[in-house]
């Protein structure tokens, strides 16, 4: 497990093995190793081998998704007992084999966003191989990185003074964070995060597992990436990729709302009158009738028992939410009851849309927040 | 007076866009003064027969402005907030949503290393009313007062702000941070304007879960705000973990939950609406 | 009072260097205040028996600083000067010489955005007797006076800092702009300072062949200068296109010519000496 | 001839044919093309060539430096007759043989330091090809580049409107500025220049030309080059490999100071009393007997009439200096009069230690400089 264990949609959370190529690309030591999809693909042994799912939760070696070898036979074994299970309910389709390291000690080491001071932060600790969440804050380093002035050395030898590093790792450290923070500008990370960071019994720093989190908004400047979210479901991801901000939740009644906040109000108001939403799904901010349309789609491929519509209309205009109403209605001949509430720009002719579609239409939340919450 | 008043001059970069063109039509509405507009390529042109459209901001800066929206695409949002930084515009408003977090964090730094406001990016600006307006606010809404609005949110700001109008008072500032993981203001630093502000005499916060920008302003209020100050909280109902629609709205390391933010504003004595249309009421107390 | 003061609290990046601890004793000698050292791996010891040496800046923060002296080797300048800039020190004095000009320049311009004063890279620093010295001026050269004196050079500063000294007069501040092409300060820079200090009633700039800073300088006298100043410019000699030294004098695409700044200061009503040594004779008609 | 025509010591003027390897490794778009020192490297001809000389001055078209050729036989022709000649004085050693462009403009760019901005500036012009100098003001495009902020491409969009560039050759422009500045920053560049920059028939930007002047101070963090300043004489190039400024002026009177300002003052003092000073050698702010000693070496090698020492002692002490004169007294058994000036740090010291080896020394700078005038 690591420092950040909740990332969701925007955000693109890579394997260990594409991880480890980026880090080779920039130059950061990690063990020889090569990654298979079949037991055929696997070659002959040189060394001690670690075989490691490729998975994208943490608590692998736990879960048995990790395992040694010192002959061809056990390294085979290992791939073909890996390969197609399932590991905390994720199958692996990916395993890599890797040098054994002979370890002399394990540390920590990440570069993580810090939301409040709108800055990366560096974060070590002499304490690594573990859950960094049960390492005592006294033994965690934490540093602020100005982003106008970047990383820069004496960052560097705080943090190896705080973890009471010898001067030759020491250099090797500074080396690696240089390198470390490059790859977290380079690839528009949200996270690049060793752990452990080993040091081996000849006394060299290498990065024996590989976390790289990626802003997906910042995909346009960097090389596409096949990752699905292991979190999410399958209408989740069917959502994302059709563009929609789009949360699968346990109840039975359909939420298609504008904006990201005006929708949790909706979903918060909705459960304050025990009502229990299907789904959250904000419109986000343009006026295109399909998008309407499409959203029906999806949040009745969840077999809602009714459907709450809530718009304040500015950028997404009442008419043309009103449009887009009446045009799924007739296109999937929906059949549960529609409760729509419209107001702001152009709510008089949506309202007037519905009506002469026999669409009744709130003008205000609260009323259709009641609603629908006794609407079957 | 927040930040802008009816003599700010703003420029449009982007006007030429879906976007930029629709809401530059509605700030002149609103009496907004958009003394022109960058659209590279096309200067010399003019934007409803009356602002001239140039190809770039320091072209612009024969009109004056002091303040830039920007409605560029994504990929495109640094080079322009870089292009008007460099020009010395002191308040840059990026509507676009969905721009890489690490083009927010630079701009953001570079802004305010030079004195120069941010708002967003993905908010929906700034309006005074009826002085002007920067951004993307129904113009319809608003009705001049004393209640100064700051708002993580978009369109449940304009939720408040209309509850509010509706309910007979009016506001004095609208603002909307934006709704992304990295943007130019927080709670805080409104919070030291509205308080400074003459024509404010009630706030209200509109958070999000996620982030600690709630946590901080409590403690903010209980030390140092001596006017009103009520909030809303979206997003209580979240289960931990799921991502409500954009980044803003992570709960991320177990700060930032609904509890610790409820718990916060409580300790500061700040009252919380369970709805957003509640907020009018809790104003009046 | 320019700059720094008796309560000026001083650090030394470097203090274990050669010339790091000479000057530090010299420093010290002076009055300086130098509250702490700093030499990563050495933190814990004391230099001198009395001034704690700490590994990093922000250890040393503790002392609570205002200043520090840099003089670690060129290549490792960037960084020392950025961990100072980073922990809000408010004057970064760069000793150190063949620094790369673009570390310079991004030194200097993160510091400037954050209100941090630089001096140097490649002068001789700051003095104001006898409150404070940050630098490697020779500490016998100077007297309590009224004379303001800014210098691009080195050792031509202690020479005419000597001869004021010498003539009876005495100084308020003197300072080393540094001998680079890229340098924390300009000589408007410094005469805004000086004109505005009570202690300061004349001024001496000693400048150089090379760069349009006397120029400019001559053109700021004219519009903004009450008090008398008077110049010595090096290098009115020097063939044109012959490099002096260090990259300050160079002369470079026809301007920064001896002539021309002989032209500015004679129009700006500056007496130029024609040898150091006749400074004091200027000071006094 | 360029912007830049003046650059000294502590600055690196490259090849054009190395100027061009970096802008191939950067990126930007230049011609085919390759480097020989003898006429047996020429390779056989598959396009019309243009035979450039490598010299480090300008004006090398005029001065008969380029040739072309279309026929192989012309080609080992340019070649013979290019090696081994000079121009303007310089002798060729190598020569680049390039595919000629077919030119349908010429334009000029650069980036250089503006010493008063402390900031790069990039000038650009649609009259390139030409002298910058020669080009009217109101045809330069000149910007200073922010440098916390970088090169963004709003400041390319501003030269390309500038100098009224079409869409499509606007976005190579901008391709090429974004490139070229990495070349100025990544390169620890005085000036990268384009001159000119060349459109072809078929609407290509390349870049016909390439000056990169690197600042040397900054070498310890890149490739070494092999190159001799053009403009600097034996004497001066064999004092700057030991690490001494010293220029070689037409006098008699050898100068050693300390300071590059009191050495310009020295010698400003010197010619306003009629002497004529031999050279500029500015010990530095060292603190060293030997380096005193070595000074000697070099002002001898020079043969003045006299020499006169300078010191205002604050880091380099006088009493040091006074050592440097004894010993290099004895080792070189100069006869020639030494005048020496001592002021500053441990000066009783100093001229107490000439004293007793029987030189004279004063304590301030006007006698000594007209004792030095006068003592042949």
């Amino acid at each position: 497990m690591t420092l950040c264990n909740h990332w969701y949609g925007g955000i693109l959370n890579l394997y260990e093995y594409m991880g480890k190529d980026i880090f080779r690309q920039y130059g950061i030591p990690v063990p020889n190793g090569y990654v298979v999809s079949s037991v055929d693909e696997v070659r002959k042994l040189t060394n001690p081998v670690a075989v490691k799912s490729q998975i994208l939760l943490g608590g692998r070696g736990k879960a048995g998704g990790i395992k040694f070898a010192k002959t061809d036979q056990e390294l085979k074994d290992a791939v073909k007992s890996l390969l197609g299970t399932k590991v905390r309910n994720l199958t692996v389709t990916k395993v890599l084999i890797e040098d054994m390291l002979s370890i002399k000690h394990e540390y920590y080491v990440s570069i993580a966003l810090n939301r409040s001071a709108r800055s990366p932060t560096l974060i070590a600790s002499a304490m690594g191989g573990v859950e960094i969440e049960t390492v005592p804050d006294e033994k965690i380093f934490k540093r602020i990185i100005d982003p106008s002035l970047g990383y820069s050395d004496f960052i560097g030898r705080e943090a190896s003074t705080f973890m009471g590093l010898s001067p030759d790792l020491s250099k090797q450290f500074l080396d690696l964070l240089k390198k470390l923070y490059n790859v977290y500008r380079g690839e528009d990370a949200e996270l690049v995060e060793i752990n452990p960071l080993v040091e081996t019994n000849d006394g060299k720093l290498i990065a024996a597992d590989a976390k790289v989190v990626i802003d997906s908004d910042a995909m346009f400047r960097h090389r596409e990436f096949d990752i699905k979210d292991p979190e999410k479901t399958p209408l989740e991801l069917k959502a994302e990729s059709k563009g929609y901000a789009f949360v699968e939740l346990d109840g039975d009644i359909g939420v298609i709302a504008n904006g990201a906040g005006l929708t949790m109000a909706t979903l918060d108001a909705l459960l304050l009158h025990k009502g229990r939403p299907r789904n959250f799904l904000d419109l986000g901010g343009t006026d295109n009738v399909d998008i309407v349309v499409n959203a029906f789609d999806l949040v009745l491929e969840a077999k809602p028992k009714a459907i709450l519509v809530n718009i304040f209309g500015g950028v997404t205009k009442c008419d043309t939410v009103a449009q887009g109403i009446v045009d799924a209605k007739k296109k999937f001949d929906i059949k549960i009851p529609i409760v729509v509430r419209l107001s702001g720009v152009h709510e008089e002719e949506g309202r007037q849309i519905l009506k002469e579609n026999g669409i009744e239409a709130f003008s205000e939340m609260m009323p259709a927040i009641e609603r629908v919450t006794k609407v079957f | 007076m927040v930040l802008i008043d009816k003599n700010t001059k703003v420029i449009v970069q982007g006007i030429t866009g879906h976007q930029g063109s629709f809401h530059t039509g509605e700030m002149l509405k609103f009496g907004t003064k958009v003394v022109a507009g960058v659209a590279p390529g096309k200067g010399g042109t003019k934007f409803a027969d009356k602002v001239p459209i140039v190809n770039s901001v320091s072209e612009a800066m024969q009109y004056e402005p002091n303040a830039t929206m920007i409605s560029v695409p994504a990929p495109f949002v640094k080079d322009a907030a870089y292009e008007a930084i460099d020009n010395g515009l002191k308040i840059v408003y990026i509507l676009t949503e969905h721009v890489p977090y690490q083009d927010a964090m630079e701009i953001v730094r570079e802004a305010s290393l030079r004195g120069i406001t941010v708002l967003g990016p993905n908010g929906p600006g700034i309006t005074v009313p009826f002085e002007s307006k920067i951004g993307i606010m129904p113009n319809h809404i608003f009705k001049e007062g004393d209640v100064a609005i700051a708002s993580r949110s978009g369109t449940l700001t304009y939720e408040i702000v209309y509850a509010v109008t509706k309910a007979g008072m009016g506001e004095s500032t609208v603002i909307g941070l934006g709704g992304d993981r990295v943007v130019g203001l927080t709670f805080i630093d409104v919070l030291k304007m509205f308080e400074k502000d003459e024509k404010t005499k009630r706030i209200v916060l509109v958070g999000e879960i996620g982030g600690n920008n709630e946590e901080l302003a409590a403690d903010y209020i209980k030390k140092h705000v001596k006017k009103k100050v009520v909030a809303y909280i979206a997003g209580r109902s979240a289960p931990p973990g799921k991502r409500m629609g954009h980044a803003g709205a992570i709960i991320e390391r177990g700060v930032g939950t609904a509890e610790s933010k409820l718990k916060a504003f409580a300790e500061a004595g700040v009252k919380v609406a369970d709805y957003p249309q509640d907020i009018p009421k809790l104003l009046e107390e």
